[in-house]
């Protein structure tokens, strides 16, 4: 089942993709990592968890998402747009797919609990609804900042029966969730999985993420190949963590498509090009010169993160995928124009893909190419942020 | 600067029947942190752990997460700290504990002479786990600087007796599953980890993480070779005890730690 | 093509489904009405007109939604309980199913305009969306008062390219928003279509509209035949105008299936059981003893709606489908359960069909039977004001 | 109460060379909206047509729909306003505008005979289509109500025939598509729609929607047999107007309409 993204390469057994990954956690959580490494290596190989996974993600979650074809934004663009939409899915991104696979594995593991951290607040939605499905307990870590900012998502959680837990150290952002969330983790290890929400991490998360998100680039592959008769010339996605590029991409790596992943200007860790070592994972990182950690900044919550995933530092160590950035005002017209042309409002953080298509059509990207973006999640999300900022610019009343 | 080396300097105290003390506050806390530091080793510290501050500390508690921000609030970095440490004239070894990033990004060789040049002959690094710390440990080895391993409650004896084995200075005995802060009680798991490592080894063990008072520094130490005190200094220190407060309070540990032996 | 929806019967040549239905419209609009059913009798006989709308259903509209089975709350009612989920689809409702016929209808006869009401938002918002996707110019008649109340929808459906028109006559709210829609159609007719939201209004929009909606009946038929093997003994939707109902009775009312609509008690036409006449149709309406309408108060903004739509009047009169009601209160309790033990946040509309199968699971629901709820759209839109509500209540701060 | 009846009365006028004048207003738009009706008999309406106030009246513009608004908040029912209009004396026809739902509810034949009673001889209903209007018409006639039909600009010459046969009183001409308001300029459709319907019917033919002042009257009223006017007299009732005002209005259109003829 996993052979479609045995081409992005499995990392090695501790856990590095070439120079990056690893597994850099406290001494009480390694035996954790290596419970962790153990059973979803024996879940992976076992078909039936497949197809709980699998039936779990049509039945419930909304899988397969489309592929939907942009007709009037193309013609604008010179080239031929395809979305594949995750933001159809349950929850509105393709979080639901990690997160339904790590809870069918805590239950597999004999847990009864999970936490995990949020920053604006997708992932921690998400598994609380998977934990709700199951009947898991849940705690989510979220930056006392964020949960003020995203009062509206911590009742969400909370209606889905998720305690939500503020974070009041350091810069009371997602980092610190992360951070708080493996502070956490080390106590209650017994009988608490810690559900990661991207490709980070200690290892085996940034793999099992992958595997677990690599659903909807196989789904994509075939899309792609039912349309066009053809893998696209460009794969686009949005880079926060990484998980939704890793997911799309693992669908064709090992094809002639062009692998592109994009950063929000100012969260952007490959650019930064600084290796190091944040929550328990060797990536690229938002750093001083003594190795402390810089805060990311972006108009994207899902994108706010110093770090990338280790396999992206890779990808882009070896040059099969590449990665740029795209600034706050471009992403807004990106938001903006795929709205008014598809009838499809986009997050903040699949429209920083969009803005670097929209740039780069007839340039870097020549006229006539065929293009798949990862629509990673909806912009219902955002619109009242969006709506702000558009007024306090005096574009909107 | 020529202080005795860590692992032989405890290994000493402990063959002559004594019980270790090893208290730990963050360099830069404080203006007068360096005179805590002198004040500890004169209240009766076997060796001071000296923390380097670090953006996200995941294996700390609320208060010495606390004493992170204050002190790179006051600016200190690595470098800052390790040159203020190089005045201090003391005859107890020093060992700086932190986070992997500070040490990757300044570079092995780099750091690991700079800690000897600087008289710290120990290291701990809670976050760079057994599997990852080749190229560190030989650097570190290059220089002289011990790198002190912890085991934890969850470690199996397998990986326990690999810990061990790669472990020097002395072993760093996790006293229960969660981050360094203060309780009211000594878990039951420190015996267990105690029970667990003392057969692997040689190298004194000490216990960390919930030491909180002279009751609980005495009744760890009747279970291992000595006891690492951090969150219950830190606090009074953030509480600005300063090196008077902070020295009567490690004093009263000795005391009761010695009352036992 | 229509086939499985004969079973609840086409209407008269003149719109009516028994002693309900009709073209109750000033004169000016009669030859709008006419050249509609014309041209949707003459799509809807067309294979190429099907296929066009079924391919942009599946390819943008997220078509088929699957239908989930609530593990955990079947096993607290005592039930089966299975969840149709139009929650999943495209701009979170069932609304895109309609919009998406009525856009493409538009375009075959060729006209470049679109108008719509709405109350909360919802059928603005898909509109807007279906009118972006075709490249339609779009106008949407929302009260002034839903206006304020919802100015996030407001900026959607503007995002989204549409203009929206703020209604200051009468109570400034949905039922004024239909007249001014009306209003605007008879100056407008030439060029414009007025894409009606729900199974309500003049001959043909009734029948046209359950058609648009029949999808998701007939797939949910399938789908339950699949998971059950047989039809489910009851079919519940929340009925404000009736499309949802409508669009999943249609797939069993040539069945035993019984088939059960639940009303806002504070909107509840079929439960006032007074006939009349209003936006062109005759049906069971909310008026006082002269004949004037009053307006519906329920916590929901998709179900208050003074009238119903006139097949639904003709379902009751004939006793092939039962109206219930459902308050308030228990709704809130409704949405929070189904959020707690299964991971979704149902929208306050189909909160109310749940809080009717809660209370009478066990009562006038057999322990042990099958129940099909339709799920017709998401709680992502009312957790604001939920939240309001239980923190007003002291149940949440 | 005795009065004259509106089919007869008009085509009498018409037949005589006469031009019409159909003013409208809302019944229970103000508390001298009777005294008003009298005004408008005596400066040289033909026919007055009495609103009477629906909550959702969808072939009206903003004026009328405030107007109906005031009458309703005033406590008007169409029986309160039926009642009131029994007590007037007056030599010209009176004409009931309202929305259906009023009449359904009301029951029929409860309401044509009601009409009747109170000296009512024609009823328009713009949302009554052609299509439904049996059973209404069937009331209406039973009690000698006229009930006037409406063709658009919109409606084809097979409809328009079909509606000038049922058409009982007058022929109501919209005199362009929208709702009632008024209008800067006569539109083009007055005389599409006035030379679609003049070849099939000999009833008078009044044109509506959108005649707002003297000038148009007389404009209108140089295609058709007469004008209905609405918004323009009730905006100036709505502004205060009173019964002189009106009056003056609407004897400054009949003077315009009079001096052309
Ligand atoms: C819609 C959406 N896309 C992308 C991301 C970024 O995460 P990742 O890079 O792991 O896909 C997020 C994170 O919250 C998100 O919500
Ligand atoms: C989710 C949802 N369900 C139901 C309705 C009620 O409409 P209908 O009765 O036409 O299905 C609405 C209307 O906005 C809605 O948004």
């Amino acid at each position: 089942m996993t052979a479609p993204t045995q081409s992005m390469g499995n990392p090695s057994s501790e856990g590095w993709f070439g120079d990056f990954g690893g597994r850099f956690v406290p001494e009480p959580l390694m035996p954790a990592c290596l419970e962790l490494e153990a059973a979803f290596t024996d879940a992976w190989a076992d078909p039936a968890f497949h197809a709980e996974f699998e039936s779990v993600l049509s039945s419930f979650g909304g899988r397969p998402t489309p592929v939907s074809e942009c007709l009037r934004l193309s013609e604008e663009l010179g080239i031929r747009l395809l979305l594949k939409r995750e933001d159809l899915a349950h929850t509105g991104s393709h979080k639901i797919n990690n997160v339904i696979g790590q809870a069918l594995l805590t239950k597999r593991m004999g847990k009864t609990k999970m936490i995990a951290e949020t920053g604006a607040g997708q992932h921690g939605v998400a598994s609380a609804t998977a934990a709700a499905l199951l009947g898991l307990e849940c705690t989510v870590y979220m930056g006392e900042v964020d949960t003020k900012r995203q009062a509206l998502n911590v009742f969400r959680m909370e209606l889905l029966g998720a305690k939500v837990h503020p974070v009041t150290s350091g810069s009371r952002t997602l980092k610190d969730a992360v951070n708080e969330a493996m502070r956490t983790w080390v106590a209650e290890v017994d009988d608490t999985h810690y559900c990661l929400g991207s490709v980070m991490g200690p290892h085996p998360f940034p793999w099992m993420v992958r595997e677990f998100q690599s659903i909807l680039g196989r789904e994509a592959r075939g899309q792609c190949e039912k349309i066009l008769g053809d893998v696209p010339d460009y794969v686009v996605a949005c880079v926060g963590g990484g998980s939704n590029a890793a997911g799309i991409f693992s669908g064709f790596a090992n094809s002639r498509a062009q692998l592109i992943g994009v950063e929000a200007l100012g969260g952007a860790a490959i650019a930064s090009g600084i290796p190091g070592v944040l929550h328990g994972m060797m990536s690229q990182l938002l750093q001083d010169e003594a190795g402390q950690i810089n805060e990311a900044h972006s108009i994207s919550a899902g994108l706010d993160y110093p770090g990338i995933g280790p396999e992206h530092a890779h990808l882009a160590a070896t040059g099969r995928a590449t990665y740029a950035t795209a600034g706050d005002d471009e992403v807004l017209d990106a938001l903006q124009r795929l709205s008014r042309t598809e009838g499809i409002i986009p997050a903040l953080e699949p429209a920083h893909a969009l803005a670097w298509i929209i740039n780069e059509a007839g340039r870097a990207i020549p006229t006539g190419s065929t293009v798949l973006l990862n629509m990673s999640g909806r912009g219902d999300k955002d619109v009242a942020q969006v709506r702000e900022i558009l007024q306090a610019k005096g574009l909107y009343q | 600067m020529s202080r005795p080396h860590l692992e032989t300097h405890l290994r000493a105290k402990v063959a002559s029947g004594g019980k270790l003390l090893v208290p730990y506050l963050m360099a830069g806390q404080s203006d007068d942190w360096l005179d805590t530091v002198q004040a500890l080793a004169e209240a009766g510290a076997d060796a001071i752990e000296i923390g380097l501050p670090f953006s996200d500390p995941i294996m700390d508690g609320p208060v010495i997460q606390q004493a992170a921000v204050v002190a790179l609030e006051r600016g200190t970095t690595p470098e800052s700290a390790l040159r203020e440490l190089a005045t201090l004239d003391l005859d107890i070894p020093l060992v700086v504990m932190t986070y992997y990033n500070l040490i990757f990004r300044a570079g092995h060789d780099r750091f690991a002479g700079r800690l000897a040049e600087v008289g710290v002959s120990g290291c701990i690094l809670p976050d760079l786990s057994l599997e990852e710390m080749d190229d560190w440990g030989r650097a570190a080895s290059a220089a002289g600087v011990d790198t002190v391993l912890l085991v934890a409650p969850s470690t199996s004896v397998e990986r326990a007796q690999m810990i061990c084995d790669r472990s020097r200075g002395f072993l760093y005995a996790v006293g229960r599953m969660g981050v360094t802060g203060e309780r009211a009680e000594i878990s039951h798991q420190v015996a267990e980890v105690v029970e667990k490592v003392k057969p692997l080894t040689t190298l004194p063990v000490c216990v960390g993480v919930g030491v909180s008072n002279p009751a609980q520094a005495a009744q760890v130490t009747g279970l291992a070779d000595g006891a690492v005190v951090g969150s219950a200094l830190v606090r009074r220190l953030l509480e600005g005890a300063g090196p008077e407060g902070a020295a009567s309070f490690i004093a009263s540990l000795r005391h009761a730690i010695d009352q036992r032996g």
